[in-house]
């Protein structure tokens, strides 16, 4: 029975993978997507991952989706005769004539399928490594959090962590860097519509609650910063298309301090803790648990900023207004 | 078989969709989609081993590493989108085929 | 052993109801009745099941939770449905405008 | 491993230059290139007292959060690490310094770039992160991390030749990073461990492992410009600025190359054949002449200089047939390893100098003309003759003409290819070398001839030209202390290894 669903779910996955890249239109490719995205996390609930199928629904699917939606209304949605040109597939990431393309397309389609065979058999034949359960398991009380994925997260591998929160801000820079980008524009005019006010207002402060709730949660059972922040994050959104753009209200050097506080404390903290003779990021067993929660309360609010920052960015990049100010960055 | 071939499996599949999607595919966004289904077979061949090495709980830190690389996956897509969205806005062109 | 039962119950009337609002959004002709079928149908499947799982776990604070799962999906799909129909109200009304003048 | 002396450089060498790059973000223009710049220079004397500390000590190690490997990430810091990251410091202390000027010379129309300095920053943080990591998913971050970086700065002109070349950049980047991240996958699965040094010990032979050498060989030759996957290069490296140029040239693909060289030597021996490197040394040798090739037929400075980076990259690759041993050969009776292993170093080294200086010199070129067409090099020494002389000698070390540290990389590379007998690859560094002799002396040739016209050459700041002429200085200066970086160089476990091959002979196929 289980081995049935399982085996559904990975067809599924596979062919709502294959939908989407073939769909003729762009709209298809972006619904299809989130389908997919569920389609793996439901995967990754069946094998017992249910961090990362938080994770993966929040984030990949949840968070990603709403960009490329976004984007939908620039490229082929405003203009649904545009379709994609399915027979003239083929493109090696270069220039290329779309005609007289036959042979390399075969020799990319046959080498892709000798490819694929032999990393079937590379994952069918792969031996049994053991993993790293046991290791987790008996070092976890010294880590000061009960759930192992927190512990390794947050403890084991902190520097992975850290390096990661510096990458979501650094995303957010690369996206200032493309330029035509405006962030710290005027108020927009607040939302016209009362239901949509009235539902905005509603759910701020339960995304909020349940935010906090997964960030504290975090360190019995499934839940943390990533999952609390994209939360936290879907209110700076909402604010976003409800006409109140966040990072236009508050201070400049407020929306600094809360892009950077996550990444910054972790470090100081790290280097504070260095100071007094450790390794970089050793927490004392005693005061562990209470360090991690605050570094991660402070991680969630930095990447919430970011991703609110990283949507508002792009939400503003639209075809029909040419960058009038460049970046005031 | 075991649950966690039949997922190992898929992975290998989705990982080889998404390579043939970033070179096949001419739009932007699907390009960048094919990399992210890249990724979701890579993440899914790491958590089919975490489900393999359980004991009292399934392995963690492949789950770690997992929710590390979905985030770092999705700052690198959304820059690329951004990249994209400017490329639309500045030329009109959704595509490279008439990139010089 | 009742109970089961109507868990069971629940759960396949759940399922009928996803099913229905399935076929709803792949049949109906224009975007409104798909609206419909969509949040309508799927809402009460999704009643159906929840009602299903509370009655299953019977636990209170699990049963408080998944009712609040429902009550958010409920929200979230009803606003989202509005606004939907809102915005192809309004482009069709640009759109005669349009023709019009 | 454990047992080596514990330092606190490799966490300060990552941490200083990210809090530097945040720092940098409260301030405005001005303010944020004074941080900024501060934070390279503090970044490149903490590298250099670092350089120093493993002299001294020899390696040294840091436990991240005091777990050791398998479950924790430890950070080490051997000889070889140390040499590349004092590569960063100078190469990178000399860009900087030009950028600040640079940046400052174009502030009133440009804006004066300031989102260079927290990008270069958290791009040196990630370069030392590489450098210094010891942990097969810690490598996917940084260099995940360096790959944002290097395309956020290629775009940072915004026009849209940039983006598009940045668009293609980052996609092969991103391809090339989950190819790198499924063999580690493969290899966590078939293992249970991400440490380098365990990895190499438990590591045993089979379809699982031969697939996962494939699939991180072909990432991190995207990363790096491998020869069929080169199609980015050209035109992201031309059309960034020219700091950035520099930068990316000099310094990113060479992390992807660390990668690569640590990976095969450290990891790998158990199930590396004679054929693979055979192969990727045919990739390199391809590269060589196709890029050289390429850049000879150019017309524009900066393209003629991207296209050398393919082909100088090509001989990078090109050590890896002589440090993989025929059949029967055993890494004791090999006394061409330590010559080939010198080649690559001093290639990087050389390289790095020599194509920063380039760069640098095509941006101080651009600034005064508007273009970089190379027929209005004309005159070129009776307008800027520091700048001629930059080019002129970063050239010569482009070339390998003796006394520059090019002429060491690839006088090692043809000693090791004659002691181990594979003499097939002699013609492809001699080739090479002539191509790269015909564009140089095809600059140089113009930039001696009498103008035609007057070309109208804008004042540029000396400054900018004495950076360019110092960093082309410095390709030929890294000889001097040859005989000790080399004894240096040889106090790494990894320096001077070679990899037996298995007799059998498995299933192959790098490339």
């Amino acid at each position: 029975m289980s081995v049935l669903i399982d085996s559904i779910l990975a067809i599924l996955a596979v062919y709502l993978a294959l939908q989407c890249l073939l769909a003729p239109r762009l709209t298809q490719t972006v619904f299809i997507f989130f389908a997919f995205g569920l389609a793996l996390a439901l995967a990754w609930v069946r094998l017992g991952a249910v961090d990362v199928a938080i994770t993966e629904a929040a984030i990949a699917s949840g968070f990603l989706g709403v960009l490329f939606l976004d984007a939908l209304r620039d490229f082929s949605f405003t203009a649904p005769n545009k379709r994609e040109n399915l027979e003239a597939v083929h493109d090696p990431l270069s220039r290329n004539d779309t005609k007289s393309l036959l042979l390399p397309r075969l020799a990319l389609w046959l080498g892709l399928g000798l490819f694929l065979l032999i990393a079937l058999e590379a994952v069918w034949k792969i031996p049994d490594g053991g993993g790293l359960t046991a290791a987790a398991e008996a070092l976890l009380p010294e880590s000061g959090v009960e759930h192992p994925v927190t512990a390794v997260l947050l403890n084991f591998r902190a520097y992975d962590t850290w390096l990661e929160i510096g990458v979501i801000l650094l995303g957010l820079l690369a996206i200032f860097a493309v330029g035509g980008i405006k962030l710290y524009r005027k108020p927009g005019v607040a939302a016209d519509d009362p239901l949509l006010r009235q539902v905005i207002l509603f759910f701020t402060p339960v995304l909020f609650l349940f935010g906090a709730f997964l960030l504290y949660f975090g360190k019995t059972g499934p839940g943390g910063a990533f999952q609390a922040a994209v939360l936290w994050g879907a209110i700076g959104i909402l604010l976003h298309l409800g006409g109140r753009p966040v990072f236009s209200v508050i201070p400049r050097w407020l929306g600094q301090l809360l892009l950077t506080v996550g990444l910054v404390f972790f470090l100081v903290l790290g280097f504070l803790l260095m100071a007094g003779g450790g390794a970089l990021f050793e927490y004392p067993p005693a005061h562990a648990g209470v360090l991690i929660l605050i570094v991660e309360t402070l991680a969630a609010i930095s990447i919430a900023a970011a991703l609110t920052a990283i949507f508002a960015n792009l939400n503003q990049m639209k075809k029909e207004e040419p960058n009038e100010i460049e970046s005031t960055n | 078989m075991e649950t966690y071939q039949i997922y190992s499996l898929t992975s290998a599949v989705l990982f080889v969709i998404g390579i043939g999607g970033v070179f096949a595919s001419r739009h932007f966004i699907k390009k960048i989609i094919a990399t992210i289904i890249m990724g979701g077979g890579v993440f899914l061949c790491f958590v089919s081993f975490a489900e393999r090495d359980a004991l009292s709980f399934a392995d963690p830190v492949p789950h770690a590493l997992v929710i590390t690389g979905i985030v770092v996956a999705v700052a690198s897509a959304a820059f690329a989108l951004a990249l994209a969205r400017r490329i639309y806005q500045l030329t009109g062109e959704e595509s490279f085929t008439n990139d010089k | 052993m009742i109970k089961e039962v109507i868990t069971v119950i629940l759960l396949v009337v759940g399922c009928f109801f996803f099913l229905a609002g399935t076929l709803g959004v792949l049949r109906f002709p224009d975007l409104f009745s798909r609206l419909h079928a969509l949040t309508k149908a799927d809402n009460l499947g999704l009643g159906f099941i929840a009602a299903g799982m509370a009655l299953h776990i019977a636990s209170p604070w699990a049963a408080l939770k998944i009712f609040s799962i429902w009550l958010f999906t409920l929200l979230a799909s009803s606003t989202s449905c509005y606004l939907i129909a809102r915005f192809q109200r309004e482009q069709e009304q640009s759109k005669n405008k349009k023709e019009r003048g | 491993m454990k047992d080596l002396p514990t330092s606190l450089f490799p966490a300060l060498l990552v941490g200083l230059p990210v809090l530097f790059a945040t720092l940098s973000l409260f301030f405005r223009t001005r303010g944020k290139a004074l941080v900024g710049l501060t934070g390279c220079l503090l970044t490149a004397g903490l590298s250099l007292i670092a350089f120093v500390e493993v002299t001294q000590r020899g390696t040294v190690i840091h436990i991240l959060g005091g777990w050791e490997p398998p479950l924790g990430i430890l950070l080490r810091m051997d000889s070889l690490a140390a040499v590349f990251i004092g590569m960063t410091a100078l190469v990178g202390v000399f860009i900087s310094l030009y950028a600040w000027r640079y940046f400052r010379a174009q502030e009133a129309t440009t804006g004066g770039f300031p989102l260079f300095w927290p990008l270069w920053l958290f791009l040196w943080a990630g370069l030392n992160g590489l450098f210094l990591s010891n942990d097969l998913f810690n490598l996917f971050v940084t260099i995940e991390v360096i790959g944002i970086c290097a395309v956020a700065l290629a775009v940072l002109s915004g026009k849209s030749g940039a983006l598009f070349a940045g668009l293609r950049y980052l996609l092969a980047a991103i391809t090339g990073s989950m190819a790198y991240l499924f063999g580690v996958a493969l290899l966590y699965g078939s293992t249970g461990t991400l440490d380098l040094g365990l990895l190499g010990q438990v590591l045993e032979p089979g379809t699982t492992t031969t697939f996962a050498l494939l699939v991180i060989t072909l990432g991190l030759m995207i990363k790096m410009a491998g020869f069929p996957f080169h199609f980015w290069l050209p035109p992201a490296h031309s059309s960034a600025l020219a700091p950035v140029s520099a930068l990316l040239s000099a310094l990113v693909v060479k992390g992807a190359f660390y990668i690569l060289l640590r990976l095969w030597m450290e990891v790998f021996g158990v199930s590396l054949t004679y054929a693979a490197g055979q192969l990727i040394g045919l990739a390199g040798a391809v590269a060589v002449i196709w890029g050289s090739w390429q850049a000879f037929m150019q017309t524009s400075l900066k393209l003629i200089v991207a296209h050398s980076s393919v082909a100088q990259l090509g001989y990078l690759l090109m050590i890896f047939p002589l440090l993989i041993l025929a059949p029967g050969v055993t890494a004791g009776s090999a006394d061409w390893l330590s010559s080939a292993w010198t080649a690559g170093v001093y290639q990087v080294m050389s390289h790095a100098f020599a194509k920063a200086s380039f760069f640098l010199s095509a941006g101080i070129i651009i600034m005064a003309l508007g273009h970089d067409r190379i027929e209005s090099l004309r005159d070129l020494v009776g307008h800027m003759r520091i700048t001629a002389l930059a080019i002129g000698i970063a050239g010569v070390s482009l070339i390998g003409l003796p006394p520059s540290g090019g002429f060491i990389a690839k006088w090692m590379l043809l000693k090791g290819i004659f002691l181990s007998g594979q003499w097939w690859w002699a013609p492809v560094v001699l080739g090479g070398s002539l191509l790269t002799a015909g564009y140089v002396f095809m600059l140089l040739r113009l930039a001696f001839a009498p103008a035609r016209e007057k070309e109208p050459f804008r004042p540029v700041p000396k400054s900018l030209e004495v950076c360019a002429l110092l960093l082309a200085l410095g390709s030929f200066l890294i000889v001097l202390p040859a005989d000790y970086l080399i004894q240096f160089l040889e106090s790494s476990e990894i320096f001077g290894s070679g990899i037996e091959s298995i007799v059998e002979g498995g299933a192959d196929g790098n490339d």
